[in-house]
């Protein structure tokens, strides 16, 4: 497993750790294409979840995927920053991300270059802002009192 | 005007309003032995409905019939969540049922929007800030034997309906459906 | 003059027997429906829920008639009459008793074939004039379904034609012998596949498919409308298997007065009930099997069936 | 998005005539959607040249209302994702908080939370295939499904006190042990889904008509399934050999013995039918379940009121009846998560829509949609 990893830590500036049974890859989001055509080589074959998380000062993208020959399972994160998010979009490597970049699109307003049909996916098209940003502001959701 | 609504004034203007009662009495039992269901069945709640209408709790009993089309129907079952999304299209589906029509808020999400009425953006918190809802049964999901209980209910509510145009109960007249209704290309 | 009063009269007596039939079979195909789906059906209007239909008619006379804005109106409007009317008119030329049916005429079997397939333009104008994708659908689907189907059906009855020697429903009802039966086995499963064809009923719902064309071709139609189609569909259930009582297993034919009635009805119930137990168990057809069945399938059926007969009249 | 379709658009074909294609909405309202998608077809002739999916109908932010809650309060809200199969929301969720917070589950509340699920996943594909009889036409047959799946409920029903939102699989354990005589109750349902499920294989699957209508449409390749994300039945019907419980296995169920049920040719058929023979594995695992039952607590000891695990994050995922269902937790240390994220496999099946319908008639539109079973609970969050 590792050996197969070298690679993307040498030529393309990943930083490789564990957590419970994935691998964990953080990668400069520039590089992000290159690192998933290098994984999908390897043999992960199955791009699983892809979402965001709203860290405050920038964005981290989280990729799950999934290798059946190896058996075993990578995360790539890769961070961007707040203005103007665009990350690379991974459509021609997994069809799968098709879908789920839109919701990420929807959801947090992170555009993908190289998406074949960026629309929003869950709310309507004419939807104000991004509602999984920390902060998203709408006068029309009432915030649940704190009991605990 | 309509043919009921010629048949009722015609029958109003009776003495004492005599036949009317009757032809009344005869109407509003047809109409609560056969409310036909529009099953507008969004999310969870629209399980229990399918279960109200199949083998163990069964639905035809009391008449009920869900029809898929609105235009055959007489009483629309909200069942789950409504969204901003879908208000456009509940709204649009409740105008194309034909008068006289019923709604029957099934389950919290469609009475105030229970479980979601906090921290949610996008929904609606009651089926009644767009729509004219006649029996609301609380529950997430209501058992089936409630949304049967709901159509006994309706009956009731059936009973104070009129085919002559003065005595109708104001719920009738309370939403006047839009001028651009009718002509749908779906 | 006397003409027109008959047909007065006979049109009238039909339009009340189809109503009657309907008002039956809707409270049957419930009840029928329930039974294989394991429920009790309608229970509360009435004894044995059989008032439930009265309550729907009433309901539904009474029901707002929309017409769509975009419709077409006036075809919009005439298109169920369209499709009732050709229905309650063939009742006319079924063989009641022997040697009587209320409008006798010489080619009454051309009649019963051919006047139904009138509510063709009815499907189609009523899937036309709505102005909804879907009503479009069902309405051509619908047409040119009942249009196949027309073809193994009438070849079905051509047999029984061509053993009697006759055209007239009288006369060949009233030249049928028990061996009938036996012989066209095939005809009369061709006939019978046609019929529930014929009259758009499942497995060959295509024009109504509720869970892809929502209603089909009446899906725009509400109230009194909707009813009429209703009607004409129970009506042409009626029809449908009347006839073949009455033609391919001669009614009460030979039995005296009364129970030879309750004999024929008894025949037409069983097929009636038949259809609904088809419709409550299969699923549906899609359109090109529905029309290769048509063509490649029943048609040559009826074929063989009409050779079959051939060869067995010389030794009649 | 506004409920108008773009009408008819005149393109020129190749002998100059304009060809008028058909726009068909289909839905958000539809007996056929199962729930509330919406698909826009277009139509040339009787053939599908274009389909699109349009969801979010019942988005109702569930991932934003759980960045609000503590961690316990999420579990109904996971409830309401897959409404046809509740009880797998639930155990993901919490096997994603108990890895996040340590939390040890005790053997028995393993063993019935396995119970619960095989019982849910018969109960949700009896719902799935009834739904897919019942859009071919077969509305009996979706009677004679929901008879099977009523039984199931009321097992639910008298282990939790609920029919369909069970709020059963709690962090650290379940919320109730089985009530006396429950596992009997169980026992006793197995005994006879077998024949049960054998008499739908032979009324259903055995029909002429059905076969007609469900082999050789919307046909999905292996290589397909995989690069588009696919998982559960309608991936193991195109060939795939990927069950979690069986390649990434998790709780109990390494010890137990079942097959997986893989299809050979990865059309509607085979897809509908994997989940009709999956329902056997799930009371063959039922049963050696109920015999190997432990004593002990159902749930963990020592649990705090208010769960607050470490900064990070975490995910973790079971094979649910649409496929494997994920749940992604970020935490920072309070007890309410800073991000949940839900991995739905019916989001990613769905996604397949477009590619399956293309090339079929509109008939068998609603055979594919059927095929892949989707529930808009969880694909619209």
């Amino acid at each position: 497993m590792a050996h197969h990893l070298s690679r993307l830590s040498t030529d393309l500036g990943a930083r490789i750790s564990e957590r419970f049974d994935a691998v964990v890859i953080e990668i400069p989001a520039e590089n992000l294409l290159r690192a998933a055509y290098e994984l999908r080589e390897i043999g992960f074959d199955r791009l699983g979840m892809v979402t965001a998380v709203d860290l405050g000062e920038d964005f981290e993208m989280v990729y799950r995927v999934t290798s059946r020959s190896l058996s075993s399972n990578a995360f790539v994160k890769c961070r961007i920053g707040r203005v103007d998010p665009t990350v690379s979009s991974l459509c021609e490597v997994w069809p799968a991300a098709n879908w789920q970049e839109r919701e990420v699109w929807d959801l947090f307003g992170i555009d993908f270059a190289g998406h074949p049909d960026m629309r929003r996916i869950l709310l309507p098209e004419e939807w104000p802002g991004w509602p999984l940003r920390k902060d998203y502001d709408d006068p029309n959701v009432i915030r649940r009192p704190d009991y605990i | 005007m309509a043919l009921v609504d010629r048949i009722g004034a015609a029958l109003g203007r009776t003495p004492g309003g005599l036949i009317l009662t009757s032809v009344d009495a005869l109407v509003d039992w047809s109409r609560g032995q056969s409310l036909w269901a529009f099953p507008m069945g969004t999310a969870c709640c629209a399980m229990e409905l399918i279960a109200a209408s199949f083998s163990k709790f069964d639905f035809d009993r009391l008449g009920t019939f869900p029809r898929p089309d609105p235009r055959h129907t007489d009483v629309m079952i909200l069942a789950g969540t409504i969204t901003e999304k879908m208000k456009p299209a509940v709204r649009r589906l409740y105008d194309q049922m034909p008068d006289p029509k019923w709604v029957v808020a099934m389950g919290n999400c469609t009475v105030s929007g229970g479980i979601f009425y906090y921290d949610t953006y996008s929904v609606v918190r009651g089926a009644d800030t767009f729509l004219p809802v006649d029996v609301y049964i609380a529950g997430c999901p209501p058992r089936p034997e409630s949304l049967q209980d709901a159509i006994v209910q309706l009956r009731e509510l059936v009973k104070e309906e009129s085919i002559a145009p003065g005595r109708r109960s104001e719920r009738q007249v309370a939403l006047p459906r839009p001028p651009a209704e009718g002509g749908d290309p779906e | 003059m006397s003409g027109f009063f008959w047909g007065l009269v006979v049109g009238l007596a039909a339009g009340i027997v189809i109503a009657v039939a309907a008002l039956i079979g809707v409270w049957a195909e419930r009840k029928v429906s329930a039974r294989i789906q394991m429920r009790f059906g309608p229970q509360e209007a009435g004894p044995f829920g059989l008032l439930q239909t009265l309550a729907d008619t009433v309901k539904l006379i009474l029901k707002e008639d929309i017409t769509p804005t975009q419709a077409d109106v006036p075809v919009f409007r005439l298109a169920p009459l369209l499709v009732f009317v050709p229905v309650a008119a063939s009742l006319a030329v079924v063989p009641y008793a022997a040697g009587w049916a209320p409008f006798n005429i010489a080619s009454s079997v051309v009649f019963f074939l051919a006047v139904p397939a009138i509510s063709v333009i009815g499907v189609l104008l009523a899937g036309w004039s709505s102005r909804n994708s879907y009503a479009s659908i069902g309405g051509i689907r619908g047409a040119a379904q009942m249009i196949s189907y027309e073809l193994p059906r009438t070849l079905s009855v051509l047999a029984l034609c061509l053993l009697a020697g006759s055209i007239s429903t009288v006369a060949v009802h009233d030249s049928w012998r028990f061996w009938w039966i036996p012989l066209n086995a095939i005809g009369f499963l061709v006939y019978f596949i046609a019929s529930i064809a014929e009259l758009n009923r499942g497995p060959f719902d295509l024009s109504e498919a509720e869970s892809e064309l929502v209603a089909g071709y009446f899906a725009d139609y509400s109230g009194i409308r909707w009813a009429i189609f209703m009607m004409a569909e129970y009506g042409g259930i009626v029809a449908a298997s009347l006839f073949g009582a009455a033609l391919f297993f001669g009614g009460g034919l030979g039995l005296p007065g009364l129970l030879g009635g309750i004999v024929f009805m008894a025949i037409a119930a069983v097929l009636a009930i038949t259809m609904l137990w088809v419709k409550w168990t299969f699923p549906r057809m899609r359109p090109d099997q529905l029309m290769s069945l048509a063509w490649k399938v029943l048609t040559p059926m009826a074929l063989v069936q009409l050779v079959l007969v051939g060869l067995v009249i010389p030794w009649r | 998005m506004s409920l108008e379709v773009e009408s008819r658009t005149p393109v020129l074909g190749e002998d100059g005539l304009p060809i008028e294609e058909l726009v068909v909405n289909v839905g958000p309202s539809h007996p056929s959607t199962h729930g509330v998608g919406r698909f826009i077809v277009h139509l040339d002739g009787d053939v599908i040249v274009r389909c699109d999916p349009v969801i979010g109908y019942l988005h109702r932010g569930i991932e934003k209302m759980a960045e609000n809650r503590t961690y316990l309060q999420i579990v109904p809200l996971t409830d309401r994702l897959d409404y046809v199969g509740s009880m797998y929301a639930n155990w993901a969720y919490c096997r994603t908080v108990e890895r996040l917070a340590g939390i040890r589950v005790p053997e028995r509340a393993e063993y019935l939370r396995v119970i619960v699920c095989e019982l849910q996943r018969i109960a949700s594909h009896m719902m799935g295939i009834g739904a897919a009889a019942a859009d071919t036409g077969a509305f009996s047959m979706f009677l004679y499904t929901f008879d099977v799946r009523e039984r199931i409920i009321e097992l639910f029903e008298s282990l939790c006190g609920s029919r369909l939102t069970y709020n059963y699989v709690r962090p650290g354990g379940v919320s109730f042990d089985a009530p006396e005589g429950w596992f009997e109750g169980v026992s006793a349902f197995t005994e006879n889904v077998d024949a049960q499920l054998a008499e739908l294989d032979s009324l259903f699957f055995g029909n002429v008509i059905t076969r007609g209508r469900l082999k050789g449409v919307a046909v999905l390749s292996a290589e397909d399934a995989v690069a588009w994300g696919a998982s559960g039945p309608v991936a193991r019907g195109s060939g795939v050999n990927w069950d979690l419980r069986k390649h990434d296995p998790y709780s109990i169920y390494p010890r137990m013995e079942f097959d997986v049920v893989v299809g050979d040719n990865g059309d509607a058929y085979d897809r509908d039918r994997c989940r009709l023979f999956e329902c056997y594995e799930s009371a063959k695992i039922i049963d050696q379940c109920i015999a190997q039952m432990p004593g002990g607590s159902f749930k963990a000891e020592g649990l705090p009121r208010l769960i607050a695990p470490p900064a990070g994050d975490a995910y973790d995922h079971i094979e649910s009846a649409r496929g494997s269902l994920g749940v992604y937790l970020v935490s920072d240390g309070s007890p309410r998560p800073y991000r949940m994220k839900v991995r739905s496999p019916a989001f990613c099946n769905l996604a397949l829509t477009s590619r399956l319908a293309v090339g079929h008639t509109l008939p068998d539109l609603v055979v594919v949609l059927g095929s892949l079973d989707p529930v808009f609970g969880e694909i619209d969050r």
